[in-house]
């Protein structure tokens, strides 16, 4: 159902094709139909996956996919709206839409692509990569540290806040079925190898470092999220890190109570009757 | 008869209450207004004012001539008084400092505003108000408008209470003028009840909006902007409109274009700083071919520059601006009622031609109050010229960007149908997808341009005011229109036409070519560089001079008429 | 010495007179001279600050004080440069370049007038505004969270992170007197009170709910600093939060190492010797 | 003697690094060549190849005839064969496909890419300089060169192992090449040995940054500018300067405008998307009269468009790029050459007029290699137009912004001495400070147009060939000036000049109106709307006729010789 022609793009045994195949099965198992979905991205490597699903795309430009996204779901809140996008689209160009969509909560899931690097400009460091990682432009290595984005979303009390692994397909599927599900903002962190261009976090070093978050995490417990969600280095929890409740954006807007804004419709004599105050 | 009153002060003094209260009066007394704000940047003291202008004839200008200075602290005095005319007013608080005297007036009287406030309503924050009272004591004007205006404006506001120490005081002032034994010696003003609107331009493009069944504001603040999208909040309600404060610009265009993508019609406002930041946006608005509409509301640049006060600085930027060659709309009204209108038609083309569309407004145009017959909203009607349920349903395939003759692609919208729309900024397919091919992409570029044909015909032409034959011409756009209209039906030159531009962009040269050869032609503008008269000469070939004004400040009608005088003109 | 005769334009009784006059003493007791001193702000009320004292001045753009900051200390690291800017300069308009000169640690000193509203532009909702909180544009109340700029520069691992008060003059003159002297990212809000736009924050408001931090709060351990960050409501600390140790960013740069930037000159014949590499 | 050879495959077959080496093989041989790449937007796969053009003489252009196509894929064979010349020369590996045969061509040739790579050296990735090796040995080309790049190129980066294998690969493929008993049948290439240099636009872009004293080099990655940000890092050991990468384009343009404050020359790199967002910041630095350099690296737009094509879609967004009127400087550079001088000239001219400048690159002009003679550094000297500590130490007050008569202020640094520098970008008094008044806001505003007067005469007027009594006028700017030249040499037509403008803004119109007077006038550019076309009546009110190509690809000799014949010129 959600299969398309279009011809990919990546590099063969890019971990991005385990994503694209694996959010297609979750889009099948939710039971939900390609016209019900839209997939919103930016520009990079990740940014193209929407072009290799069928479903609605809005595929905009380099770091604004969250804002392209919050203005798709407040115009029709009836729609899933799932953003697929690139680490350095959503935490570098995109990081001042990343705080503030968390804080608006908007009821949108986002999937990052996080391959720590630029992929598509051929491999500049993105805000993700570990420091001492050497490219073309960061000759000595990156001296910056990480950018912490789980423990930003934690900080800022997204509703959902997990990381996966596309070595893992099993619990990436049940990641994102969890993302999508949840109401407010979600985002799913994915380590996806990029095999061209980082060759530091490989799948083989991933591999040997993830781990599941056991049940004893109290992922509603922000401080505790904060402690999972800063741990990086020879251990990666990846799971479910925070899960909050905070009310979806829409349903707190008043004009969204009884319908959707794009079938509000405009009533001229509302209209006349304000008129009246400018005489 | 004409009335042409200053009242200054320190921000935070309520100029603007006042100000507006009786510009509101005088309309409501069935008299044309015309009434421009000149304010700092900050909220409280410095410099400020507030000139009402006031006729029974139709007026479209600021005139520094003043009849009457209401000076609400004596700083105001001092930096006013040049602009009184020989014979005219000056109403003040002496308080202490006792009564001043200036040779050109023929009286200065000294009202003890904060006394009269302190005395009817116990503080004297009620001053202006006895400043308001006072005026229209003086003046002999019909008070009970007066204390229906207040009563209005302070009611819902801030309620019964407040209302009533506001008439209490302005009955106090108007009893003090009306007790002095200074009479001032002005024509009468007859006054009628009429039902005119007094509206500024920044209401009207909020309420364009609204009538247009925009549902999606979405801005950062930026003066003179501002007050479009605080004027789009105050009727969420009525409307079910979502008004959403987006953390920068990048976000306000970004979400207005999702918003459209989803099918509602969306707009945002920024002034020259954060249109600079939505430029990117507008480009894939374009290539998406997805409708907005942007308004820009100028202000005196470059960067920061004077952030309250107006320019017309925006012009060839605004249809340049982003990257890469394509089409866009942009319209620039020059009053509040065109401004109501345009934005209206702003939405019709937004959507007809799937483009993005930017309104010039600048600070002038947005905070002046004028008096304009109400709006006719029998023309107005919403076509969002999207596919029927029925289209969609009997379609196999659908592609977002189809080739067609006129350039337009039938639009249908995600979850309408179980079709799915595919949009992009990348050069894509007909069908949305990303596409390295040349042949489509030529495709898409041509497609795109070729809407032009049709739009060019929905596009007015420059209006044309006096005899076309006349040897010289004045080229206007945008805001400067009325000062130059009005002071031509001043002089009733034969020898001097007006050519108002208000739908600039895209604008074809045929007509300049025509109507301008071989005259003599000035562009009058509210900026350095002759932005207009560039463009004209871009498209025509024919070289226009200019009259330039870039101090922040709008065209006067004295100013305009030297300037003309200058060129031998007048 | 740092006094100016350029007119104040901040309503009086305005908080942002306190952060004025104390930031003049600090300055004065850290014995720094104007000229070894750059004030950055970006636009606003509080932006204006550096106009009202005698020290080099770079006022920019909305939300761009810190880039331009960075800008200057790169340039010329010996500078002591001071971001004094409003909250929606900082954390609105300004979010992705605080999140990443954080993880900079460009070093430079950010004194942050929060007084959870925009000022200049005349009362619409800042990031830091309270929800609930009612403006002109806001009118049914503010319903994003507020933005946790303490909890996200902790998070980021800024190397100093405090609060303070205009209405304790004191303690802020401590914090800025430290916030300066610390090498590295160093983050100073300051809850500073508009008494023209913001009536629900006043000082009275804060006078009720501040505490300073008392000495047991470890502020080199990260999780227990998150939890202080995140407090906010009828108790608001204020002092220093957190303090970590990571080299400042110029420190690291291979080209300062012996002098400033401003200060190293161009050798043709380097260049000379790489053209060869052309032929 | 001319040899147009195409070698076309996937991403990721090192195409580059072949199409390179056989580039520099040329150029050390003695041989002009000219170079260009076209590439998709993916890092792997689909279809992309890298063109030779190699002659005896001067070349600057693209030639779409070729003379040999090295297929490293099968589908590149389909997809380029039409564009061999009659008795062309295919080289491919038929791998188990076996031969093809093409009636056009000369010989097709198969040659085992693979196996040679894998018998010579181990591993079938170095079947790229197997075809390397093959096509120098069919053309009989000295193969001492080839061991020598190969040497020089592989060493430094991947150690001598990896030298030494593609050495023996070359060697390998060469000596089938010449075991083989197909001939081909082309003029003979005598080889000198040339210390030429072979380099394409952003390296002599980051290099003349680095001569003119950058040292703050801050961007955010963006094709095709990336490549002169890599250059600037790939040096900055030597030059002790500073590469940052920053969070966003605004990031960068704000860090290098805080660096040009502190005193520090600085550059940023982009591309139209990413100059969108920068606007803002131009404008900054344009009122806080900063010195910043920028390129703008064009490519195919709107939006993200093509986003690896090229395109000359930026010209009227740049000049006008921007709220409010300003004085700005754009360079467009015709060739690698001309970028490496005009960057220099680009920061010289910053700091003498305290303004932004653009450069104005491409993907076309980025990415293409030429042969040129070594660059002269005798002329380039640093003049950073600062005062001097004892004039500094002379002063009881400095003002940043004093009013002077070129309209230019003596500028200072801060911490240079006890004189502190104030610079803003709202309007200012002249010691830097924000100011609402307007007389001082006006004197700004004059001081900064003023400096056009000597601005101009700084700017190189466009440059004249041919004929200038010719009655047809070409007209080009920037990268499309060498397609135009070499055309016209070749045609030697008295009836057609050129006229080419790289220092293109401000650009006086005196000189148009006077030469292009009844002409025939035709500008030949990469773009959709013709914008030097529009810009050339803007300021001169002639009219000019278009030539144009916005396919994303480069005009190439065939293309504007049929444009020109369809015109009727040629
Ligand atoms: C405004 C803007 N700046 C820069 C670019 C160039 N650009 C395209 S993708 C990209 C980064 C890609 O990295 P990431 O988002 O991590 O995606 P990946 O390719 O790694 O999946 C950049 C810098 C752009 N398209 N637009
Ligand atoms: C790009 C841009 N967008 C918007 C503005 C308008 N603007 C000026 S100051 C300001 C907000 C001021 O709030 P804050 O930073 O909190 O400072 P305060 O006035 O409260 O001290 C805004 C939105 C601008 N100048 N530039
Ligand atoms: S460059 Fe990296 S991220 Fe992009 S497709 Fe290739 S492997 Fe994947
Ligand atoms: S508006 Fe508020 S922040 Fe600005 S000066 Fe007035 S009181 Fe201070
Ligand atoms: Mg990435
Ligand atoms: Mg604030």
């Amino acid at each position: 159902m959600f299969d398309t022609q279009v011809e990919n793009a990546w590099c063969p045994g890019c971990g991005n094709f385990s994503i694209l195949r694996t959010l297609k099965e979750a889009l099948l198992e939710l039971d939900l139909k390609p016209h019900e979905i839209v997939l919103v991205s930016g520009i990079g490597q990740a940014a193209k996956l929407p072009h290799y699903v069928n479903a609605n795309v809005l595929n905009g430009l380099h770091g604004r996919a969250l804002p392209a996204a919050a203005g798709v779901k407040i115009a029709n809140h009836r729609l899933h709206v799932i953003v697929t996008s690139g680490d350095g689209d959503l935490y570098g160009e995109g990081g001042n839409h990343f705080i503030h969509n968390i804080r608006r909560n908007i009821d949108i899931t986002v999937i990052a692509h996080d391959n720590q690097v630029y992929g598509l400009t051929k491999g500049q460091a993105a805000p993700t990569s570990d420091p001492g990682f050497k490219t073309k432009v960061q000759v000595d290595g990156v001296i910056l540290d990480r950018v912490n984005q789980l423990g930003l979303a934690v900080t800022l009390g997204a509703n959902f806040v997990a990381r996966s692994f596309t070595g893992d397909r099993a619990h990436l599927k049940e990641m994102m079925k969890a993302a999508i599900s949840k109401k407010g903002f979600s985002l799913l962190d994915v380590l996806q190898p990029c095999i061209s261009f980082n060759k530091h976090n490989t799948f083989k070093w991933y591999k040997e470092r993830v781990y599941h978050i056991d049940s004893e995490h109290d992922r509603t417990d922000k401080p505790a999220a904060f402690e999972k969600a800063i741990e990086w280095g020879d251990k990666i929890p990846i799971g479910v890190i925070y899960e909050g409740k905070r009310p979806a954006f829409s349903s707190l807007l008043r004009a969204l109570k009884d319908s959707t804004l794009v079938e509000n419709r405009t009533d001229m004599n509302t209209l006349r009757s304000i008129l009246r105050n400018y005489m | 008869m004409e009335l042409n009153i200053r009242i200054a002060g320190a921000a935070g003094q309520g100029m603007q209450t006042i100000g507006y209260i009786l510009s509101k009066v005088f309309s409501r007394g069935g008299h044309e207004v015309f009434s421009v704000m000149d304010y700092q940047s900050r909220v409280r003291g410095g410099h400020n004012y507030y000139q009402i202008r006031v006729s029974d004839r139709v007026i479209t200008a600021k005139n520094d001539e003043l009849d009457m200075l209401v000076a609400l602290n004596k700083e105001s005095i001092e930096l006013e008084k040049s602009d009184i005319k020989d014979g005219g007013i000056i109403i003040y608080d002496g308080g202490a400092n006792g009564e001043i005297s200036y040779e050109k007036c023929q009286m200065c009287v000294s009202v003890p505003f904060a006394k009269i406030a302190v005395e009817a309503a116990g503080d004297k924050i009620y001053s202006n108000t006895a400043a308001v009272g006072a005026v229209l004591g003086f003046i002999g004007y019909d008070l009970e408008i007066l204390y229906d205006v207040i009563n209005k404006f302070f009611y819902h506001k801030k309620g019964a209470g407040v209302a009533k120490s506001n008439i209490d005081t302005a009955r106090a002032g108007a009893k003090f003028a009306k007790k002095s034994d200074r009479k001032p010696a002005i024509e009468e003003m007859k006054c009628t009840r009429s039902e005119k609107m007094l509206i500024n331009g920044n209401e009207a493009i909020a309420l364009g909006a609204l009538a247009a069944g925009c549902k999606f504001f979405c801005s950062y603040p930026m003066t003179p902007s501002t007050s479009i999208f605080v004027n789009a909040a105050k009727y969420s309600h009525e409307f079910n409109a979502v008004v959403e404060q987006a953390e920068d610009e990048m976000a306000a265009i970004n979400m207005i274009i999702g918003a459209s993508y989803a099918g509602v019609r969306s707009m945002t406002t920024t002034s020259g700083g954060g249109y600079c930041l939505m430029v990117e946006g507008i480009g894939f608005a374009a290539i998406a071919e997805l409708p907005v509409v942007i308004v820009n509301s100028q202000r005196s640049g470059p960067s920061t520059g004077l952030p309250t006060r107006t320019e017309q600085g925006d012009l060839l930027f605004t249809i340049n601006a982003s990257h890469g060659d394509f089409l866009r709309v942009v319209l620039a009204p020059s009053s509040p009622r065109d401004a109501f209108y345009l934005t209206i038609k702003a939405f019709e083309l937004a959507d007809k031609y799937q483009l993005p569309v930017t309104i010039l407004d600048d600070q002038y145009l947005a905070d002046t109050y004028v008096t304009i017959d109400e709006f006719d909203l029998s023309g107005v009607s919403i076509d969002r010229h999207l596919m029927s349920d029925d289209e969609l349903s009997g379609l196999d395939e659908y592609h977002r960007y189809a080739v067609t003759d006129s350039g337009i692609s039938p639009r249908a919208l995600p979850s309408q149908s179980r079709h799915v729309v595919v949009s992009d900024s990348d050069e894509h397919t007909s069908d949305g997808h990303l596409t390295e091919d040349i042949d489509a992409a030529m495709q898409m570029k041509h497609k795109r341009a070729s809407k032009l044909k049709r739009l060019d015909e929905d596009m007015k032409p420059p209006d044309i005011f006096g005899d076309a034959a006349a040897k010289n011409v004045l080229l206007t756009w945008g805001s400067t229109f009325g000062v130059a209209h009005e002071l031509l039906e001043q002089k009733k030159k034969d020898s001097i036409s007006l050519v108002n531009i208000q739908e600039i962009w895209p604008l074809s040269g045929e007509f300049f070519e025509d109507f301008l050869k071989d005259k003599r032609c000035i562009a009058v503008e509210g900026n350095q560089s002759g932005q207009l008269a560039k463009l004209i000469r871009q498209i025509s070939g024919i070289k226009v001079d200019t009259i330039l004004k870039y101090d922040g400040r709008p065209f006067t009608l004295n100013y305009l008429e030297e300037k003309l005088k200058e060129k031998g003109v007048l």
